[in-house]
């Protein structure tokens, strides 16, 4: 164990472990928030383990999350349009706090590589990250108009 | 402490087994046996682990330099995760057939069809 | 059977089961443990074929026999899928009205897609280096593609995305990985076997046929998720119950 | 075994694996599905096993959610035209 690890244990037990708490109880609108922030959390996780096992390589898992993460919110969006858009979620405040929890990892990691190509690679990961959690977030809440199918 | 990874693949197993006979729901059921699937993949992870090693891909490593897990469990569980999504898929589209020949993803209400 | 004997006879069944699963467990080896004697042959073998990812050599090199029949699963549940739902006489096909997308969202879809799909390649080129392959690039690819549905609309996915080529693409893929294997029977040595110069360790052209079944793995599994999710958009978007209007 | 970072990722698949089976919903168990494959993902990672994470990232976090969450609108929609004639 390291600095790093440790930060990325606490990182999974307390943000990843609430999200999935917050997926699998209370209203849809609360679910579709903690499902989108699960992977928002899960993300700078990786790069944080990833820095502690001191395998550059590791950096593609987190590159592919923040790809792929909002892609899965959007699908729900999309897909749930509707229900949504009756009772639609209102978590600002906890999106933007988990998207600079994510910058702050990004620049730690950043400063630990250095210059270098790894750097380009990790600040694209964070560009996607907070870009991602972010329109993922506007998607939720009325990204959607909700026409009947399409 | 030595078995606790095996146990949370058994009970992931039979939470899924528990799921899948439960069901009110076959896209439910469908769900479930993902989630049995995914057992499997922890099993073999944790059989191939090796203490404080690293993942054998020297791309960033010095052949040598670390010890590393097995990458035989690995290559298993890595094509069976993107051929079990196509297997769901196939599953998802029999559920589709059931609801469009009897208007209903119960299968209560499909034993009780069939009389 | 009534569901409440079906649901006696399950916990009876899942009791026996979880005994016997725990008294595996403590049979297994120890998590963690040292001994791992494929493993270190695995490695080894994988060392002297000159291909980075220990991984990629498994399944692409040393077991590739298996990912044969992996890839046949892949390829029966992709035709399963696609003769379950096709059109039936009784349904007609309704052209769906398009959704309203926000503009940040159609913008951040248009902007990652083909972020996304070169991303997807890039982790099919580099399989036999660092982590992915042919496997987890052709989902990323495939599901790149339909961001055109998720942040425009399901017309602006149709027009790029003709299903028929991409069936004939699936075949042609799952071909090559034959073929690739017919081809180490011609160069005299087994089927699947890899013929080719090694080349350089830890290079893009390193592994001899790894990089090449890898891309075939790629594109057929690319092909099969666009074909199955076509499959699945269709009906879920525009084919209707009901005679032909 | 005295890694705590494998202890909570184990922990944290045993507890959304179960939180998948309990939520009767498909459309809900969808979204938990979503979060079961981005754990299973760290747990891969902390395994040592990045191959087998990458594989699952990119199927548990979009694919299988859509495949899903398709079928439960085709299933639907039936329904929903039979409540709008009413």
């Amino acid at each position: 164990m390291n600095g790093w690890t440790v930060a990325a244990t606490a990182t999974l037990a307390a943000g990843v472990g609430t999200a999935a708490w917050g997926v699998a109880t209370g209203p849809l609108r609360r679910r579709v928030v903690a499902q989108n922030l699960s992977t928002s959390l899960a993300c700078p996780a990786l790069l944080l383990l990833s820095e502690g096992y001191d395998r550059p390589s590791y950096v593609d898992l987190a590159l592919l999350l923040a790809l792929l993460g909002p892609v899965g919110t959007l699908v729900f969006a999309r897909l749930l349009a509707e229900e949504l858009a009756a009772d639609p979620p209102h978590a600002w405040g906890l999106t933007y706090a988990v998207a600079g929890f994510g910058a702050a990892v990004v620049i730690a990691v950043c400063v630990a590589a250095g210059p270098s190509r790894a750097l380009v690679k990790l600040l694209v990961v964070g560009t996607l990250l907070i870009g991602g959690n972010l329109t993922a977030s506007r998607a939720l809440s009325g990204g959607f108009a909700g026409s009947r199918r399409g | 402490m030595s078995v606790f990874p095996y146990l949370v693949a058994a009970w992931v197993f039979l939470v899924g087994c528990y799921g899948l006979v439960t069901s009110r729901n076959l896209i439910h059921a469908v769900g479930c046996l993902a989630v049995c699937q995914s057992s499997t993949y922890v099993l073999l992870l944790a059989v191939g682990y090796r203490d404080g090693a690293t993942a054998p891909v020297f791309s960033d490593l010095k052949p040598g330099s670390r010890p590393v897990v097995d990458p035989v469990v690995q290559a298993l569980a890595l094509t069976d995760v993107v051929v079990g999504a196509t297997v769901t898929a196939v599953l998802l589209a029999l559920v589709l057939q059931i609801s469009k020949l009897h208007g209903t993803v119960d299968p209560d209400e499909l034993s009780e069809l069939r009389g | 059977m009534t569901r409440r004997t079906r649901l006696l006879v399950a916990a009876l069944g899942g009791t026996g089961l979880a005994v016997l699963l725990v008294a595996a467990c403590f049979d297994l080896p120890r998590f963690g443990g040292a001994h791992h004697p494929y493993g270190d042959r695995v490695v080894r073998a994988s060392l002297a074929r000159h291909t980075a990812n220990t991984i990629a050599s498994v399944n692409f090199d040393q077991r590739a026999f298996d990912t044969l029949g992996e890839m046949s699963i892949l390829f029966a549940s992709v035709l399963g899928t696609v003769v379950l739902l096709r059109q039936t006489r009784d349904e007609h096909r309704a052209a769906p009205e398009p959704e309203q997308v926000a503009l940040p969202v159609r913008r951040f879809a248009l902007l990652v897609l083909p972020v996304a799909v070169v991303t997807g390649l890039y982790v099919i080129a580099h399989g036999q280096l660092s982590p992915g392959g042919g496997f987890q690039g052709g989902v990323v690819v495939a599901t790149a593609l339909h961001l055109l549905y998720l942040g425009a609309d399901y017309r602006a996915l149709e027009r790029i995305r003709p299903v028929g080529s991409y069936e004939i693409a699936d075949a042609l893929a799952a071909s090559a990985y034959l073929v690739l294997g017919l081809a180490g029977l011609v160069a005299g040595t087994a089927f699947l076997a890899n013929f080719l110069p090694y080349g350089t360790f830890n290079t893009l052209s390193s592994g001899g046929t790894v990089p090449l079944l890898n891309a075939a793995i790629g594109m057929e599994v690319a092909c099969a998720v666009v074909v199955l999710l076509a499959r699945f958009l269709d009906q879920a978007v525009e084919i209707e119950k009901g005679g032909e209007k | 075994m005295d890694d705590p970072l494998i202890v909570v990722a184990l922990l944290l698949v045993a507890a959304s694996a179960t939180a998948a089976v309990a939520v009767r919903d498909p459309a809900r168990q969808a979204l938990v599905l979503a979060v079961l494959g981005t754990v299973l993902a760290v747990l891969f990672t902390v395994l040592q096993a990045p191959d087998v994470a990458l594989s699952q990232l990119a199927v548990g976090s979009a694919l299988t959610p859509l495949l899903i969450m398709l079928s439960v609108r085709k299933v639907r929609r039936p329904q929903r035209k039979k409540e709008a004639e009413r």
